[in-house]
């Protein structure tokens, strides 16, 4: 029962740990290149997760200064996110553009026909 | 000699070849002014070493350059009696070689003249360096730099046995130096915390007498210029380069590196006493001893003349090994007069294979019937290299078995004793038999219908035949008058 | 979709709106949450609905390309630009508190300036990625 | 004076930021290149005074926007990162005079200005990670450098160059996500993002989630090697090294593997090793086995290379096997052996890599095949390259000994015989690969490919050269490598808390 009780309080941290494996496993397994990316994407998210879901304190509101409020949630997450979030849109942004030029050079974007085609050569 | 002071002639020695192997290219249009340059270069650095000579028989002991690089490692240059000897002997054999190079490479119209003279004077270079090395560390650079400038010369010919041999060459001198040098120079460093050679040794009471031959054998195995066998490929596989490529280095400058580094490591690194009291150097007596008699078998039954005398230098080198590890003071010496005894010989036998090549295209032992009637005076000199080789008076080779054998009597030990007389033997039966050949057969015409084709020739060309004249004749000085090698060799172990 | 009377009618009422959504997510940045990634993503968003109902070309007559492939590094610059006043005043980089009479006041001030400069970043690279990928394989 | 010197850590990082920004504004590529070399030669100037600085005072703390940690970002400068930022930023501007031609060359006209722009942002993002002293940060600049080097390697002109990118994108963003979880997780145990701070507070935390403090350090650490392509995680670098353009490859060869080395060190020493016992941690046990089989492995690949630079690629690789093995061995003279190679290598590869642009500039090829004879058309620039592949081998005399010495006597000291004979046994497969090189440059009849080429112009020559000679030089004064290095290493051992057992 102990264990159970743990895993369901750690509810937040067993999301994470579900969505990164997928992403990974998303990865890892798909010849798709745009799947992939997809993938990475998620694998991304997770991490935005962990370190959100950690950051609200319960009954905190936004660390807008008030006299009235005394319990914040942590502001610090947030801020590290959002620039998580930025580099992710980033890398997806290229990765995408990078994957359209794939798709203009080989007519392909599945890894194993594009790897097919540089055996031929 | 030259009047200057003894510190500003050891830079002298150690900046001269370079320098030449920096101008010599400048002329590669003009053969005459850049074989000049190759003979002022090699006289000059003669003559600078020659100059050192007085300054170290007075017990000086001149040095240059202390550059600390790190971990206590430093580029610094001393010269010894040892050190001095070697010097002596590769820079006024250069100069000797050189003469005899220019007969060479024109009589046989070589490509790549140019490179050919460079690498050289960076080799000799290379071997200055080893020469006057203070420490482990400045000899092992000077070391890599030697194998390094002598495989585009031994490549040279650039064709598929050439490019063969250079890669053995290479694999087998860096791989050596590399695997097993190396690490026992770090591990001689974390032991000792000091590389410098000193007399006595840096290797008293450092570790057990087990590991301490097992260091030893990364010395010996590691300086795969010595040839110790199983590490002796690289020797025969480097005959494929010129003649006089394989007169001065691969018969004196590169393979007595090898035995000069080894009596420095087990004179100044190990110490004499140290290894005869821990008995950690006995094995090598074994090691050494197999190479001379293993050599000398193989030699018997190579019928080109060049691979011949390869593995007489395979054996030769072991000699001065077997004379080290016998560890009595008195065999180091002859270890030293071996170092010089061998030099003047083989390069003798050396000029006077590529004489052969030269005038008569020959290479086998075989096509040598009669030849010398065609040529006396190649062949004349060659005999007495031989007769040297074998280790009979009035040569010089007498004098190093004859202090090896006291030695080995004087400790009682007669294994080596054993080895000696066994190789002796074997060295007649290898060698007498080309000289009988030579002198005393007649010259067989193998294809009566080409007989006209057949090359009719006399001697080789005048330079040649000068530089193995002049070695023969300082095969039989040497035993004339061996004062100058027997004094500094003594010095070497405190006499 | 272009001939769509229903769509282009209503996106041409939506857009000011959403600029001036933007607008406001952008200063309200100040007392809650907003600030300059979001409204960029909202500015940029009104004139990518346009683009794709007008089609692309019309868009570019409002909004060139040269201009968004300005307009990303400028805003970067406005960014890096205020930090280094803080530098040009002898304080360290991102040192807002020299913008005004006191830090924090300078702090404030300077933050509505990198805030600025991040809309018009963000919103000139999602405009600039907008235009780069349909521009592709036509 | 002092008001700028004050500020030299923000500067480090502001003025090639800015450079970057307004290079996104110029169009012209020549243009750029002038506008590009000018702000990369500012940044040794300014990493020497830091070092200098750092060696005389001890160690700088830079707060941004003068909020001071752990709240703040703070720019932490130690004798470890002036060195590396004195070094990344040293040799991309030797590199960048050559960087016109070879970049004209092969980069369209018009794109020629954005490669200068984001050659500009990775360098920022480089210069980046070292010089912060902030967990996170490092995570922005490592995503900053990464991003821009996927575009470099995605100009290349062979449209495998894209596929590379590609596939160096993913891997890359999996590396920086797993450093960012890695981060995430000592957040969230220790309250903290800055590195000295984490490091005060870890040990306490080690004591309450004793768990989730190792799988930081198990995150962090696979994220960083897949950035430093420790074997088995190299698999992105060969193809992206290869087909990247000759100037990126050796840009980023030369310096974005050692400031992911960089991290490592930080993280592992500073922060791990000044809490926890590193010794116990399972550092070394997961090295030891990597580095060998990288030392190894990678080399034989090199060995059956054809491409050139994919073969030098492979070689990066068994030479970081060497960096991480100095690592392992956590002891003075292997440690220092670490981080002198860091900067020999450097120097090497990036010699060996703009030797090979030189060649692809005139020949047009870098297949082995092809370049019979090159020796003889383009004397100077394979001397070059054959005296680096000398230094890579290790010859003594030459600046890879200096490393290799370094790392056998601290293997020697760690009683640990057998790696370094391991060190010196791998060193020979080097000695093969660029043999092969030399006997086909030197050895072999002119082939149709080189008869026309020559030295490349001087402006590129003289990059080349000089890597080159420096690779040499540090083999004689090593005050400036092995001396820093060794002081760095005094400095992370004597920092590290040690069980009672060692």
């Amino acid at each position: 029962m102990d264990g159970l009780k743990n895993f369901i309080e750690h509810y937040n941290y067993v999301a994470t740990i579900v969505l990164m494996v997928a992403g990974l496993y998303i990865v890892i397994a798909r010849g798709n290149m745009i799947k992939k990316l997809i993938g990475l994407s998620l694998f991304q998210t997770s991490v935005y997760l962990l370190y959100i879901a950690p950051g609200k304190i319960i009954g905190g509101t936004p660390p807008v200064l008030d006299p009235k409020i005394t319990v914040y949630s942590n502001p610090l997450p947030h801020v590290l996110i959002l620039t998580a979030i930025v580099v992710g849109i980033a890398t997806i942004a290229l990765g995408l553009a990078i994957v359209t030029r794939i798709n203009e050079a080989y007519g392909t974007i599945e890894e194993d026909e594009i790897f097919a085609r540089e055996e031929q050569e | 000699m030259l009047g200057l002071a003894p510190d500003t002639l050891v830079m002298a020695a150690l900046t001269i070849p370079i320098l030449g192997a920096i101008v010599i290219p400048l002329f590669h249009n003009a053969p005459n002014i850049r074989e000049s340059v190759t003979l002022i270069t090699a006289g000059a650095l003669a003559l600078s070493v020659w100059s050192l000579l007085p300054h170290v028989l007075a017990g000086g002991r001149p040095a240059a350059i202390d550059i600390a690089v790190v971990l206590g490692l430093s580029v610094a240059f001393a010269v010894e009696p040892l050190g001095l000897l070697f010097a002596l002997i590769a820079s006024t054999l250069w100069f000797v070689t050189s003469v005899y190079a220019i007969g060479y490479m024109r009589g046989n119209d070589e490509p790549r003249q140019t490179s050919f003279y460079v690498c050289f004077a960076v080799a000799l270079w290379a071997t200055m360096g080893i020469a006057f090395a203070k420490n482990l560390f400045t000899l092992f650079i000077f070391y890599e730099i030697l194998t390094l400038s002598t495989y585009p010369l031994v490549a040279h010919k650039a064709n598929g046995e050439a490019i063969r041999a250079g890669r053995i060459y290479l694999l087998i001198l860096i791989g050596t130096s590399m695997v097993l040098l190396l690490p026992a120079i770090a591990w001689t460093w974390v032991l000792a915390g000091t590389l410098d050679f000193t007399p006595g040794g840096i290797l008293a009471n450092k570790t057990t007498p087990l590991l301490l031959g097992v260091l030893l054998a990364l010395f010996a195995f590691g300086i795969g210029k010595a040839a110790l066998m199983p590490f002796h490929f690289w020797l025969p596989a480097a005959m494929v380069a010129p003649t006089p490529v394989s007169a001065l280095l691969h018969a004196v400058a590169v393979v007595k590196a090898g035995v000069f580094t080894i009596l420095k490591v087990v004179v100044y690194i190990f110490g004499i006493e140290t290894l005869a009291y821990t008995g950690a150097g006995s094995w090598l007596v074994y090691a050494a001893g197999f190479t001379v008699i293993a050599a000398s078998l193989v030699a018997l039954k190579k019928d080109n003349l060049k691979a011949r005398l390869a593995y007489s230098t395979v054996s030769q080198l072991s000699y001065v090994i077997l004379a080290a590890a016998i560890l009595a003071p008195i065999s180091a010496v002859g270890a030293a007069l071996h170092i010089a005894a061998h030099a003047v010989s083989k390069i003798t036998l050396f000029f006077a294979a590529g004489s052969i090549y030269t005038a008569a295209h020959k290479t086998e032992i075989s096509e040598l019937a009669g030849i010398g009637r065609r040529m006396p005076w190649t062949m004349g000199a060659f005999a007495i290299g031989a007769i040297s080789m074998i280790g009979l008076p009035p040569t010089a080779g007498f004098l190093g078995k004859w202090f090896m054998l006291t030695g080995a009597m004087q400790t009682g030990q007669w294994l080596p004793i054993a080895v000696i007389i066994a190789s002796t033997l074997l060295n007649a039966a290898y060698f007498l038999p080309i000289v009988y050949t030579a002198f005393f057969e007649r010259e067989r015409v193998a294809h009566p219908a080409g007989a006209a084709a057949a090359h009719e020739h006399g001697e080789a060309p005048l330079p040649i035949v000068i530089a193995l004249t002049a070695t023969a004749a300082a095969t039989v000085a040497l035993f004339l008058f061996p004062q100058l090698p027997l004094r500094l060799a003594q010095m070497m172990v405190g006499g | 979709m272009r001939r769509d009377l229903i769509l282009r009618i209503g996106v041409k009422l939506i857009i000011p709106f959403m600029m001036l959504f933007a607008l406001y997510v952008q200063l309200h940045g100040d007392y809650g949450p907003g600030g300059g990634f979001q409204a960029g993503v909202i500015m940029a968003g009104a004139v990518i609905v346009y683009a794709l109902i007008f089609g692309i070309e019309e868009a570019q007559r409002v909004v060139p390309r040269r201009l968004v492939e300005m307009l990303v590094p400028l805003g970067v610059l406005i960014y890096a630009g205020t930090g280094v006043i803080g530098l040009l005043h002898g304080q360290n980089f991102l040192d807002y508190s020299v913008l005004a009479a006191d830090a924090a006041h300078g702090r404030e001030r300077g933050i509505l300036l990198v805030e600025a400069g991040v809309l018009v970043t963000v919103s000139s690279t999602m405009i600039a990625l907008f235009y780069a990928f349909s521009e592709r394989g036509r | 004076m002092s008001a700028i010197s004050a500020q030299l850590p923000g500067l480090q990082v502001v003025v090639p930021l800015l450079g970057a920004i307004i290079a996104a504004f110029i169009r012209r590529g020549t243009l750029a290149w002038a506008w590009a070399t000018l702000i990369t030669a500012a940044t040794p100037v300014m990493a020497f005074a830091l070092l200098v600085q750092v060696w005389a005072n001890g160690p700088i703390s830079y707060h941004l926007g003068g909020w001071p940690p752990p709240i703040g970002i703070e720019y932490r400068v130690d004798l470890l990162n002036a060195f590396v930022l004195m070094l990344v930023s040293l040799v991309s501007a030797i590199m960048m005079p050559y960087a016109r031609r070879s970049v004209a060359h092969e980069i369209d006209g018009d794109k020629q200005a954005w490669f200068y722009c984001m050659y500009l942002l990775c360098l920022t993002g480089l210069l980046g990670i070292t010089i912060t002293g902030d967990a996170f940060n490092a995570f922005v600049f490592l995503e900053i450098s990464s991003l821009s080097s996927y575009v470099l390697i995605a100009m290349g002109r062979d449209r495998r160059a894209l596929v590379a990118s590609y596939q160096y994108l993913i891997v890359g963003t999996i590396g920086a996500t797993f450093y960012v979880v890695g981060v995430g997780l000592l957040y969230l145990v220790t309250g903290s993002l800055n590195f000295a701070d984490i490091a005060t507070r870890l040990a306490d935390a080690n004591v309450m989630f004793p768990r989730p403090v190792l799988a930081a350090l198990a995150f962090l650490f696979v994220g960083i090697s897949l950035k430093l392509a420790l074997f088995p995680l190299h698999v992105w670098l060969p193809n992206a090294y290869a087909y990247a353009p000759s100037f990126a490859t050796a840009f980023l060869a030369a310096t974005a593997t050692k400031v992911a080395i960089y991290l490592f060190l930080r993280i592992g020493f500073s922060v791990y090793g000044v809490a926890l016992d590193i010794k116990a941690l399972p550092i070394s046990a997961v090295l030891y086995p990597l580095s060998v089989a990288a030392m190894f492995i990678a080399s034989i690949l090199a060995v059956y290379e054809q491409n050139l630079k994919r073969m030098l690629a492979y070689s990066s690789v068994a030479q970081i096997g060497y960096i991480t093995l100095g690592i392992a061995l956590m002891n003075q003279a292997g440690l220092t052996g670490a981080i002198v190679h860091l900067f020999n290598h450097a120097l090497i590869k990036g010699g060996l890599f703009l030797a090979l642009g030189a060649v692809v500039y005139r020949a047009g090829t870098i297949k082995l095949d092809d370049l019979g004879g090159v020796g003889r058309t383009m004397p100077l620039t394979l001397a070059a390259f054959v005296l680096a592949g000398m230094s890579l081998m290790g010859v003594p005399g030459t600046a890879g000994f200096i490393s290799k010495y370094y790392l056998v006597v601290g293997a020697f000291d760690a009683g640990l015989w057998p790696v370094a004979f391991l060190i010196v046994a791998s060193s020979l497969i080097a000695l093969v690969y660029i043999g092969r090189v030399v006997e086909i440059a030197y050895f072999r009849p002119v082939s149709e490919a080189v008869a026309h080429a020559k030295d490349p112009p001087l402006m590129m020559l003289v990059p080349i050269l000089v890597l080159t000679i420096a690779s040499i030089y540090f083999g004689i004064d090593t005050e400036l490598s092995a001396g820093v290095a060794n002081r760095i290493a005094e400095g992370l051992i004597g920092a590290l808390k040690l069980g009672e057992a060692h």
